[in-house]
Order: C-alpha cells, then structure tokens, then sequence
C-alpha cells in the first residue's frame, strides 16, 4: 500500500460541555474507500468537518501527503484537493448546473468577466463521466431536475474539483437502489483513477459492497479499525459495543392481521395510476421503489396532500376522498414525513408541545393548551416517557434531542390521535442504529394495537426486514408484492426490470 | 446531536431567565425617578401608563402576528382609519358611540381578515401585503373623510381614552384606557400562552410546512393571528381617539413602533417565538425610553438617534445570547 | 459610524446659518408688521379681492382668449387647511366663465413628484395658463421657470427663487402670524409670566417665521418662556407634552405656531384639573367652538385658506386681460378676536374646518366643505 | 413534502416559466391600460414622444434606489436607510458644492464615502451581529435621520448650474439623467449576469451555505451588496439634489423610496427570500409605478382614490405571479 493522502493523529475537539473527539487517528491512501462508521454522535461528522475546514481542532495534526497543513475554512480544503459532499444538497435551485458546478470558482476571459463556453465546455466533460449524467444539459435549471440527478451534479461537483480526496457523507441517503448502483460504479471509477474515498455510511451492505479499510468511531473514540472488510455483526458489535439480535421485530402472525383498514381501487392523479392497495388491521406494508417511482406520491394522495383525481379510496369502509392533510387526519390517517427537519419538527418549541401539535389542532382555537378531547399535557408526559424520549425536560426545546428522540416525539404526535392508518416516510432515515430498533418495535407494537402501517423506505433490507408485505412501485404503479422476508434481488428486479427495458 | 449536549443544554435551561427588557424597563423607570421624582405619584405613572396604552395594545397584537412570521404594518393607517371613521360616524351625536365601536373594532378584524386572506392564498408576502394594506388604508380614510373629517368625537366615545375612574384605593384614580390596557393585554396574553391557538401560532411560525402536516389548519390560525392584530389596531385607535380627539394622522409611525416593541420584547422575527407580556414589556420600555429623553431635554432627532441604536442593540444582545446558549 | 454622522452635521451646521434661509429677518418682520395694520385695497368684505400694496401689472399682451385652459399643479392635500382650499378653489373655478378646462395634479407632497407633474404637464401642451402651490420653495424654481417659458404662471401659498410668473398670491406671512398671537398674549397676562410656545415641526419656512417672530415679542416683553417644544402636529403627543409641563409648574399662556393641536393642549389643562390659559390657536372650527364653550381668553390668528380663491381670480384675469396685483398679491390675514368669534363659530361645519375660508357665501356652502 | 421521491412538480421541462416573464406581462398591462386611458379620455397628446420621454423620466430616483435595492434582496437582505441616506446624502453634497462648481468633485467623494460607510456598517451589523436586516437598517435610518435633522431642518446649501446638469441636461430628445440610469442599469446587470461577484450574489441568496462551502465569502458578498445599495442610494440623492438645486432632510421620507423601492424590485420579480430575480425586472417595475402615476394624472384621478388603487396594485402585482406558488408565505 502507498503512503496514506490524508493523516489525521490524536486530533482532539471539544465543544462547551460535549468533547467531541478525543485522541482520535484516522488515515486514508490513495486508490482506497475507507468506510467511517458509527452511530449518530459518535464524531464522524466532527472529525470530517476538521478534515474539511469547518472546524479547528483542539489538539492533534493533519497531514497531507506527509505534510503538515491547517485548514482555517472549507476552501483551503477545497483548494489542497479534498471535496466534501455534504448530506443536505448544497445546489442551488435556481441556477443552471453548469453554474451550480463550478460555483465559486468560475473561469474567466481575459476581461474578468465569467466564461460561460469554457464553463459549459467543461461541465459537459465532467459529466461524461457518469452514465446517466452524460444526457443532462449544462444549461438547465438544476431545480427542474429530480433528486437523483441532482445527487449526481452533486457528486460532479466534487469531482470537477479535480479533488484526490473525495468525502461523502451518507451519499445514498435520499437514493434507491438503482441510483445507489450507479453511485457505486461512480465511486468504483474514482478508485480506479487514484482517488481516496472517505465513505460516511450506515449501511453494512454498502460497506461490504465498496469499502477497502473499516474504522469505527464511539464516543469520539476509535472503536475499531479493520484493514479487511469483516462481517456485518462485527461492525454493528464495534459501532455499539453489542450484538443486536431482535433488529427487527418480529412480523404478525396471521391472527394479528385483521379486516381491511385501507383500500384504494383505480386510485389516480398526474403523478399516479391504476393504484389498486389494502392495508388491513394489524400489518405493516411495505412500500419499496426506485427514486420517482411514486411511493412518497401515493403517501401524499392518501393524505390528501396531492390528492388523487381518480379512483375510490375506503378507510375503515367508508368511502373517503380527502382534499388536504387535515381532512385525512380527521378521518385516521397519521403521516410521518421523510425530512423531520424540514417537515416534522417545530424546533424552536417544546418536546411536549410537538408531541401534542395534531391533538390542538383539532381542538377549538380559543380552548386551553392543557386539556382537548385526543391528549392532555399529563397523559402525553406519559406517552413520551413510555417511548423513552430522553430529554432533560419535556419542556426543552426539541431542537437539542436526537434524530431518534425527536422521531419518537412525532410517533407520540400520532398516538394520541389514535389512527387507524399511520404511514412511516422513511423512519430511520439519520437514526444511529440503536434508535433505529426502537423504531422498528414501536411500529410493530402500533400495528398490534390494530392500526394498518404503511412503511416507505429507500432502505431496501429494512422494507423487507420490518414489513409483512413489501408492495413495489414503479412509474406510478403498484408492480408487484412480495412476502416479508423476500430477498432482496427479486425486490430490486421488480423495481426495475421494465425500466431496464424500456432504457 | 449527541445526547451528551442535551444535559448541558439543560443546565443553561435551567438557570432562571429573566427578558432582558424587564431589566432596561426598570433602568429606564429609575432614570425617570431620578429626573422627575414626581413619577411615583400616581399622576406621574399612571400619565405614563395611559400614554404607553394605545402602543402596548398594538404591540400585543402585532407579536400575534411576528410570531407567525409574518408583519402587519397595516396597524398605523387602520388606526387612524378608526379614528376618522369613527368622527364620520358618530357625526356629534353621543347615542352613536354604542354601535360605532363595535363597528370600528368589527373594521378592525375584517382588516386582519383581508391580509390574512391575501397572504394566504394570493401568496404575497405579508410585508407587502401589508405594504399595500398600509397604503390602501390611509387612502380610504382621506377618501372617507374627503380630507377633514366630518364629525367631533363625542365625550361617550372619548370615555374610554379621556376619563379617570376616581376613588380608587391605594392609588386614588386609575384611567379608563390603563383598564383596557391590562384588559386587553390580559386577553391577548393567556390567548398566546395558554390555549391551542397560541401553541398554533407558534408552531406556524416556526415550520408552516410541518404545522400543516401535523394538521394545523395554517390558512385559520394564520388569518386569526392578523385579526388579532388588527382588532387591537382598532381598540388602539379608539382610545388614541378617545385621548386627543379627530386628526387625519393619529396613527402615522406606529406600526414600526409596534414592531419595535415586540422586539425589543424578544420576539422572533419571521416566527416561532413571542410573548404577549415581553411586547408589552418592551412597548412600556420604549415609551419610557421616548419620556426620559424628553424629560432631558432632548429634542426629536436624538430621540430618533436613541431609538435607533437601542433596537440594533436589542437583538444584536438578543442573538449573542442565543449563540452563547445555543438554543 | 454616529461620530462621522455628527463630524458632517456639524460640518453642515457651520456653513448652513450663512446661506440658509434666514428665518429671522428685522426687515421682514418690520415690513409684515406694518402691513398688518395697512387699510387694504378692494371691495369690502370680501377679503380674497383684497390686497396690500397698490403695484398691478398689466396682462392684455399676453393674448389668451377664453375659455382657456388652467393647469394647477398641486403640492398635496394631505391636510385640513390644504383641503379647505383646494375646496374652496374648486368651487371658484365654477364662477369663472373664462376658464374652460381646469386640469388638476396633485404630488402627495413630494418635490420630485411634483416637478415631473409640470413636466407631463408642460409636455402634454394643453395648458394655458399654470397654477402652481409649490411643495416647497427652493425645489421647485426650476421647474416654475420652465413652465413660464411656455405660458403665464401664477404662484401662491409658498412662492418661488423667481420673479418670472406673472404674481405670486400669499397672505401677509409668517412673522405677521406670529405677531398677532404674541401680542395677544403680551396684552393679557402680566410681565414674567411663564409661557409655553407650542411648535409643529422644525425647518418649515412659514413656520419658522411664526415662531421667530412670537419669540422676539415675548422675549421683548420679558415673559418667562418655559420651554418650545415640537408636537409634530400630533394631538396624543401634543397633549403629553402640555401634560408633562404642567407637572413641573404652571402655564399661562400657550402660544402655538399653528392650531391643529390646540383643541389637544387645553385638554391638556381640562384633564389634569387646571385652569384654561391665555391660548393662541387658529381659525379651525373646533378651537373656535371650545374658546365659545369654555369662555377662554384666547385668538386665533389666520392663514387663510381664501388665497386659494385668489389665485383662481387671478387666473382668469389673466385669461381675460385685466390687471392683477403683482409681482405679489399681498393678501390681509386678519386674526379672529374675541369680538369676532360668534361670526365664525358654525356647529355646522366639521372640527378641522378653517372658518377664515372666504368661502360662507358661496355657493354650495356649506355642504361642498363637508358641513351639514 | 419531499421525502425520498418529491413528486416531479417540474413536469414542465425548461418549458415557459411565468416568473420569468411577470414583470414584461405587467409592463405590458400597464402601458396598454395607459394608452387605453389616454384614448379613452380623448387626450391623444400624450402619446407624443416627448411624453413617453417624460414617463420613462418620471421615477429616476427611484429607480437608481431600486437597482441597489435589488443588489440586498438578491441576497435576502433588504435595506429600509435608503431613504434616510438619500436625505443626509443630499444636503451633505448641496452643503458641500454650496453653488461652487470647483466643489462638486469633493461633493460627490463625500457623498459616496458616507453612503460606502453606510453600507459597510449596514453589512456588518447584519452578518457580524446577526441582526435581522429589516431591524438593522430601520435602526440605521432611524439613526441617520437623527443625526440629520439634529443639524438641518430646511434645504441647506445650493448646487451649482454646472451640477444641476445631471437632472436638467438633455443629450438630443433624451434627459441625461434617463441615459445615465439606463448605463446604471446596465452595468448592475453585466456585474450580476456575467461576473464572479454577480454569480456569488444569487449563490449567497439562494443557499448561503452552499456559498459557505464552495469558498465563497459570504459575508463580504453580503456586505458589498449593502454597499452597493447604499451607493445607489446616494447617487439618488445626488440626482435629487441636482434636481431640487439643494437638499433638504425629508426629500427621501417624501418620497418614501425606502417601501417603494422594495415594492418596485418586488413587482419586477425578485423574491424577498433572495436568490432569484434580476435588474431588468426591476426597471420594469420602476416603470410600472411610473405608469400607473402617469395614468392617475392623465384620468384626473382623485389624489385619495390614488393612493387606495395604488395599494391595491402593489398587492395585485405580487399577487400575480406568487398565487401559484405552492410555497406556504408568512
């Protein structure tokens, strides 16, 4: 092996009251994917954020290529060749991709002003490089592109850096399977042509599938290191120093499912077809798909959020049609969205005022905030402590609690309403690996107590692993249905084999 | 987030917090004191508590408002749109008092209606909607009035912002309008912090997106909340009408003023947090601030000068403090 | 950012006092003073023919025929005494045969608004003769001076750094306001008595004239003057001010440099249990009725509003080739005393009416200016 | 929502986006509605060139005040001292020149420091202290208006005639002042469409952190931006002060160019939220507003009834084009 690029020691950090990192020592060589891996607030974002420039470490060094170098901000990164691809798109929506690309370091003509031909010359470049990128066109509006593609001008960018260290920090997050493939021969091909990889993840698939090396951060602390890629279980027992053996819950046995909860039948609107869908009383459906397949489409009809045009929908036998959220909730539906920040959460209030936001909505306007006829604040205290939040008070803001705490307080949102339908927008999406069992349980406990669940996650061994069925969708439709416990290969053909074809 | 953050979170939680403004209130009170010992006497507070009325009220209105992100600068016309409306209506005769302030407070909510209506489903910001609400308003009172109002205002109407209520123990007299003003704040504040609509108001503020998912009914809440401030754009205007009689720009400068004082009181601009006291609060501070400059001897443009830098200081501390706690 | 603000203003000060308008000028004040007491000329009782100063001009050469068309370019009417006249001038405007179209625009009080008003319509070419109320006086020469390129212009209210348009219509001015009230006040209360002058706002020319001419009085009489303070013609602010001094000591005498407040400062007195003083106010209907009801000691000098008939009378005599009183058109600006007031005083007209309007035998008097 | 999959709300691919072309819809109802008055009322005179010339004339203070205004909204800033600063500016160029043409050089350097210095403290108030921009430039007008009125209280000082050229100066038909706004704006839109610093202003308003990261300095963007806005607004009160021939401390509160000129960028498509927008909107703003005056005038419209239409169109004119967004406005 070559001497490592990147050559972080004893880097130590700490934040007023929290050390973040302490006497941590992180290497990353040249042609290599090195996996980072830990739960949540176990330090790897710290730690990439030093390597980044972002933060300044206590103590400790960063060598490049065996020298010295402090970076003071993310462009002095940026400019000695390490590119970081954050979670959250750092796009901006309403400029073309040919600008989004070369964002801050446009070339220019000899007047000083912006060279838009060499730009888009070299944007074409860039993108040549990816399969699926080669047909965007530099000049489009990067708002107008779907998710995918814009993860992938995401990645270009990093790219078109010229950058020998490429980090990625949970890159398929919001991706399906199919644009998780392509990403990976993406990674692959940067390999090939010399780069290190840092590869932030939560996946044990995805580090068995790309990883060369394997550290695993704790408590800001070197867990384990693995110059081999070992099993799965040795990763998760370093990660949370046990084995976690009843990850998932275990699926309904057939006395548990019960009578039709949900059934759609020819349900339709731009985005949608031919939805034909039951969700009975007691079991949790999965619904797995490629990225645009129609799932968070289906989720957002049912709640009458983007209504269907078309079709008969029944809950509970009752022939419903919900025009806006409200209406659905009014008539059982539950919704946890898939972005808890940006659609869950009112940060800046309490842990208890999120939990009883749905049950004051439906409350009179000009009633106390204590007491309404679906909660009161001594019952919902109850409720959180059920779930085991761990919040110092349930009068702190929500905003200082965990991903899965806060996941938990908007479960206990939906509790109190009692729903008889309850969708799950990626639940786990940014929980640390313990949490995400408890989520799992909850849902599986919620469906005992004889609600239908209907489950939507990119996170194809989760769909399969939590659900009782797995429904697939693709361009709209609902395409095929497997039993808990398929495999993941058949999933994944389902979900694209027409598009194979039809490409 | 670590969970390890959350406990040092809950210690600065923890510590007892006192709104910065109740603080400069009371420095400010004292510096009067100092310059004018007569304050204590029940004249001098409650002179200053009848004249901070009209903008205390119309602060508590407006933190509805900021609360939920948005501004109302439509408060400053709509009050001297009730005051020359009200001229026009009564026309001298006092019998009319008694359905022109249900009226004109009726006025005042159907403002809020429109710019909640507006901002809603036209989509326009609330600055601008507001804006032209603004604008419209002083238009329709001059329209209204053809320039000079018609009528006096007659002394039923001006009870509430002109009498006293005398032979009160322990302070002797208390104005008709500082009864409205704990009234109508009392009202507005345990709407704000003790019942659904005030959690709503929040919540809408904080993330519309999320408050609609959760169900909140955004359109409702939101449109109550520019209500709420416009009715108290209507009770200020008939006690500023009631305090110094007809004029065609009663009104003119205090929509900033209330939004000073909701600021100064801690309110966060573009949503999420407000309270109703803590307006109140800074409105009392700023009168206090705009008397004791007066009592100096200081002329308008330094009062300008004060003001100024005290609402820069106010949230440039404000922000240093949620820095510093990271809440 | 504060001390480079002060370095210029200071810097400006320096300077300002040697080119500014001098708002305290002996021989204006002199001059004014003797004209308040000049027997004027024309038709008795019917004060907007009058005038001051004998100087006419002859406009047969200027050749208009009538009808013609008359363009006033309005500063605004965004208040009471700017809508009494604009009244009165359009009920003026009615009288007069000569005048065929009469094209109204008005700049909502802004100078650049209003020099692009007589630019659209000088452009617009339909204009024969231009009205103008500048906004204010220095801004709005040029324009005025272009205008009187292309036709007769006459000015009133404020007037122009030009002696090009054909007369320039104003009552007597400032420091003959100022003068009046003064007076009043020296000839009611006895020497050393504490005064309080009441102000609107700071830097409005005519205002400023008032005050400098109360001022000199006053200080000549050897009052104690407690303070002037700035109302911005707000009566909430106006009554707090009055409220605040009289926590401090007693007033007897209020002289104010304009009446829109001054129903609001004897609140003042009513409300915190004190007698009514010696009061200076001005022509509004609800002054005037609350000096009736409460019997006070007071006058109410006048800026009248009837200057905005003259200007219209002076219009058509242009139009129709008579002489006009000019380069100025001196009007009298007679005080509404004690002796007077019941012929002024109408419950019938609304509380900010000015009752020296001119305008009583009118018409459409009284409803056109709002009154029942 | 956006969830995993957001639904393709874009179906229309780079097709006819409405945002886009609003402001020239609206320009193009508001002269259509002009001439339909000016035929209407029988008036055809002022179909004339020269009144065409005059409109275009009409709000060029204002419109100097919007481009530099659409500088701090693009980078969802906004700036309420305009107003106050093209006041101080103003009399602080007449006060200075004082009818001496050897003055106006030092006039105009002053003039452009203290508006350079504005803007500066304006910057840094808003990125150093974080204080909101609404609240830190009301204070800074607040603060500016004082300081003026503490020394001057009328029209102070006087321009010299050489100066009053920049109002009154004509090049053929065309008023200079109407060629110079015209060169303003054009260069406002070379620095915004094809410089770095134009491509940092839409990055730094359409997602700071995004600028952040790709290197650019943010905050220096923004503060530049409030510079230029500041200046802006001093070469509108150098323009008023050449066409008043002095300055006086309420010309910019008169004219209230601090709500118009945010209500002017607006109409012409710029979002409050920043990022996105352009110059050549804002002109077509500015001539909406000098439209919609024009045809007040010409119809005699009753001066109250003005200012309710008035208000009534700034909200219709945002209106149209934000009603059909789905995003939820506060």
């Amino acid at each position: 092996m070559t001497t490592p690029v990147i050559e972080m020691k004893a880097i130590t950090k700490t934040f007023p009251g929290v050390r973040a990192l302490s006497d941590v020592s992180f290497d990353v060589r040249t042609g290599e994917v090195q996996a980072l891996v830990g739960e949540n607030g176990a330090g790897k974002s710290t730690l990439i954020k030093i390597l980044s420039g972002v933060y300044q470490a206590d103590s400790g060094a960063v060598l490049m290529n065996g020298k010295a170098v402090h970076f003071r901000h993310p462009v002095d990164s940026l400019r000695a060749g390490i590119s970081t691809i954050y979670q959250e798109f750092s796009l901006l929506p309403e400029r073309t991709v040919a600008q989004n690309l070369f964002l801050g370091r446009e070339p220019r003509t000899r007047l000083g002003l912006i060279d838009a031909a060499k730009m888009r010359d070299e944007t074409k470049e860039v993108l040549a490089l990816f399969a699926a990128a080669g047909r965007i066109d530099p000049d489009r509006i990067v708002g107008e592109l779907d998710v995918a593609t814009q993860q992938v001008v995401e990645i270009a960018k990093a790219v078109s850096t010229g950058a020998r260290v490429v980090v990625m920090d949970e890159p398929t997050a919001a991706l399906n399977e199919a644009e998780c493939e392509e990403l990976f021969a993406t990674v692959d091909t940067l390999r090939e042509r010399g780069v290190a990889i840092i590869y932030i993840t939560h996946r044990m698939r995805e580090i068995a599938r790309l990883a060369d090396r394997v550290t695993v951060l704790k408590d800001g602390e070197v867990a384990a290191r693995f110059d081999e890629v070992p099993a799965p279980n040795e990763i998760v027992r370093a990660m949370v120093g046990r084995d976690i053996a009843d990850f998932y819950a275990p699926p309904a046995s057939p006395d548990e499912v019960g009578g039709l909860v949900l059934s759609v039948r020819g349900g339709g609107n731009a985005v949608l077809d031919g939805i034909d869908l039951d969700v009975r009383r007691g079991e949790i459906v999965g619904l797995a798909g490629i990225q645009g397949a129609g799932r968070v489409a289906l989720a957002r009809a049912l709640f009458g959020d983007a209504p269907f045009e078309r079709g008969d929908v029944t809950l509970d036998g009752d022939a419903v049609s919900f025009g806006t959220p409200r209406a659905a909730i009014l008539g059982g539906i539950g919704l946890l969205p898939g972005d808890r920040k940006s659609e869950g959460l009112v940060l800046m209030q309490s842990v208890r005022d999120n939990g009883m936001l749905t049950s004051r909505a439906f409350a009179s306007l000009w009633s106390s905030d204590r007491r309404n006829a679906h909660s009161d604040t001594v019952r919902m205290d109850g409720l959180l402590d059920h779930m085991e939040i761990r919040a110092a008070s349930y009068d702190q803001d929500i905003r200082a609690l965990s991903g899965g705490n806060q996941q938990k307080a908007i479960v206990a949102r939906w509790l109190s309403m009692r729903p008889k339908l309850l969708i799950f927008i990626e639940p786990t999406r940014g929980i640390d690996v313990n949490s995400k069992a408890g989520i799992y349980h909850l849902m599986r406990d919620l469906a005992r107590e004889g609600a239908g669940i209907l489950m939507i996650s990119s996170d194809l061994p989760e769909v399969i692993g939590a659900a009782d069925r797995v429904l697939v969708m693709q361009a709209g439709r609902i395409v095929a249905e497997f039993p808990h416990g398929a495999s993941e290969q058949d999933v994944m053909h389902a979900a694209t084999a027409e598009s194979e074809v039809a490409a | 987030m670590s969970d390890r953050t959350e406990t040092t979170h809950a210690r600065t939680r923890r510590l007892p917090q006192i709104n910065p403004v109740w603080l400069l209130l009371a420095a400010l009170v004292a510096g009067i004191i100092l310059m004018n010992p007569g304050f204590v006497e029940p004249t001098g507070y409650m002179n200053f508590l009848k004249r901070a009325a009209p903008l205390a009220i119309l602060a508590a209105g407006q933190v509805y408002v900021i609360t939920s992100g948005g501004f109302d600068l439509s408060v400053g016309s709509l009050i001297t749109l009730v005051v020359v409306g009200s001229s026009m209506l009564t026309n001298n005769d006092p019998a009319a008092t008694y359905w022109v302030i249900p009226l004109m407070l009726g006025m005042g909510l159907g403002v809020g209606v429109v710019n909640g209506l507006v901002v809603c489903f036209l989509r326009v910001p609330s600055l601008i909607a507001t804006l032209g609400m603004m604008i419209t308003l002083n238009g329709l009172a001059f329209l209204w009035s053809g320039g000079a109002p018609r009528g006096y205002l007659p002394d039923t109407y001006r009870f509430f912002g002109r009498e006293l209520v005398r032979d009160v123990p322990l302070v002797g007299f208390i104005p008709v309008s500082v009864i409205v003003l704990f009234v109508v704040v009392g009202i507005l504040a345990w709407l704000m912090h003790r019942t659904n609509l005030g959690r709503q108001v929040h919540a809408i503020g904080d993330n519309p997106v999320a408050a609609r998912l959760a169900g909140v009914a955004v359109n409702r809440v939101r449109i109550t909340a520019f209500m709420l401030s416009g009715l108290s754009a209507a009770i200020a205007g008939i006690l500023l009408g009631g305090f110094a009689g007809v004029s065609t720009d009663v009104g003119s400068g205090y929509e900033l003023q209330a939004i000073t004082a909701a600021v100064l009181g801690g309110a966060q601009l573009l949503g999420g947090r407000g309270s109703v006291f803590a307006a109140f609060g800074g409105a009392l501070a700023l009168t206090a601030i705009f008397t004791l400059l007066n009592f100096l001897g200081l002329p308008q443009p330094v009062r300008q000068v004060v003001q100024g830098l005290i609402l820069i200081a106010a949230v440039a501390l404000a922000m240093h403090r949620r820095k510093q706690t990271g809440t | 950012m504060k001390r480079i603000l002060m370095a210029t203003g200071a810097f400006a000060v320096s300077v300002v006092p040697l080119h500014a308008q001098n708002f305290d000028d002996p021989q204006e004040f002199a001059k004014q003073q003797e004209q308040l007491q000049a027997e004027p000329m024309g038709p008795e009782g019917q004060p907007w023919l009058q005038h001051i100063g004998g100087e006419m001009t002859e406009t047969a050469d200027l050749g208009l025929e009538a009808p013609a068309t008359v363009c006033f370019s309005n500063a605004g009417v965004n208040n009471p005494w700017r809508v009494v006249g604009y009244t009165n001038m359009m009920q003026e405007v009615a009288n007069h045969e000569s005048i065929g179209d009469f094209v109204h625009v008005d700049a909502e009080g802004s100078d650049d608004k209003q020099i692009a008003d007589i630019n659209d319509l000088l452009a617009g070419g339909d204009c024969d003769v231009m009205i103008v109320s500048p906004n204010t006086t220095a801004a709005l020469t040029p324009a005025v001076e272009r205008a009187c390129e292309d036709m007769p212009v006459i000015v009133f209210d404020r007037g122009v750094n030009t002696d090009c348009p054909v007369t320039f219509v104003h009552p007597i001015g400032g420091y003959g306001f100022g003068i009046q009230g003064a007076e009043f006040i020296v000839e009611n209360v006895d020497e050393g008595s504490n005064v309080l002058m009441l102000r609107i706002l700071p830097g409005v020319d005519v205002l400023e004239t008032r005050y400098s001419a109360g001022r000199r009085i006053l200080d000549e009489a050897g009052m104690n003057i407690v303070g002037a303070e700035f109302t911005d013609g707000d009566n909430a602010k106006t009554k707090s001010i009055v409220e605040d001094y009289l926590m401090r000591g007693d007033i007897d005498a209020v002289w104010m440099d304009a009446g829109a407040t001054a129903v609001a400062a004897i609140e003042a007195f009513e409300d915190s249990g004190y007698e009514i003083p010696v009061f200076v106010g001005e022509d509004q209907q609800d002054f005037l009725r609350k000096w009736q009801d409460e019997d006070l000691t007071a006058i109410a000098p006048t800026y009248p509003t009837f200057q905005w008939r003259t200007a219209v009378i002076a219009a058509a005599r242009v139009i129709e080739g008579e002489p006009v009183p000019a380069p100025e058109w001196v009007l009298p600006q007679p005080a509404i005393t004690q002796d007077e007031l019941a012929d002024y005083v109408n419950p019938a007209m609304p509380p900010l009416h000015y009752a020296m309007c001119g305008c009583e035998s009118m018409e459409n008097y009284p409803d056109a200016w709002g009154g029942n | 929502m956006s969830g995993s999959e957001g639904a393709p709300p874009h179906k229309t691919k780079s097709g006819f986006r409405l945002e886009r072309w609003a402001p020239l819809i609206l320009l193009g109802g508001a002269f259509a509605i002009y001439v339909g008055v000016v035929l209407a009322t029988g008036q055809a005179q002022y179909l004339t060139f020269d009144n065409l010339i005059a409109i275009l004339g009409r709000s060029i203070a204002l419109g100097i005040t919007a481009i530099g205004q659409t500088f701090v909204i693009l980078v969802a800033s906004i700036d309420l001292s305009v107003a106050s600063l093209i006041s101080a500016t103003a009399v602080l160029a007449s006060v200075i020149m004082d009818g001496s043409p050897a003055m106006i050089l030092p006039a105009v350097l002053a003039a452009v420091a203290l508006g350079g210095l504005v803007g500066l403290t304006n910057g840094l108030v808003v990125t150093g202290l974080g204080v909101n921009p609404l609240i830190a430039t009301l204070g800074m007008s607040l603060i500016i208006q004082g300081c003026l009125s503490a020394f001057v209280s009328n029209f102070a000082g006087s321009v010299p005639a050489e100066f009053q050229v920049f109002a009154y100066g004509r090049l053929g038909p065309f008023p200079l002042a109407l060629l110079f706004l015209l060169a303003l704006a054009c260069l406002a839109w070379i620095l915004l469409r094809f410089t770095k610093f134009g491509s940092d202003i839409y990055a730094v308003g359409g997602n700071e952190e995004a600028a952040r990261f790709a290197g650019i300095k943010t905050r220096r963007i923004v503060v530049l931006s409030h510079v230029i806005c500041s200046v802006c607004a001093v070469i509108a009160g150098l323009y008023l002060a050449s066409r008043l021939r002095s300055g006086a401390p309420w010309i910019g509160a008169d004219g209230v160019y601090d709500l118009e000129s945010i209500a002017v960028v607006v109409i012409g498509g710029t979002v409050l939220a920043g990022g996105r927008g352009g110059i050549w909107g804002t002109m077509a703003g500015m001539l909406i507003f000098s439209l919609i005056d024009s045809v007040f005038n010409v119809a005699g419209v009753d001066s109250f009834a003005k200012q309710v239409l008035r208000g009534i169109i700034i909200v219709a004119a945002v209106a149209f084009y934000a009603a059909r967004s789905k995003r939820i406005v506060a």
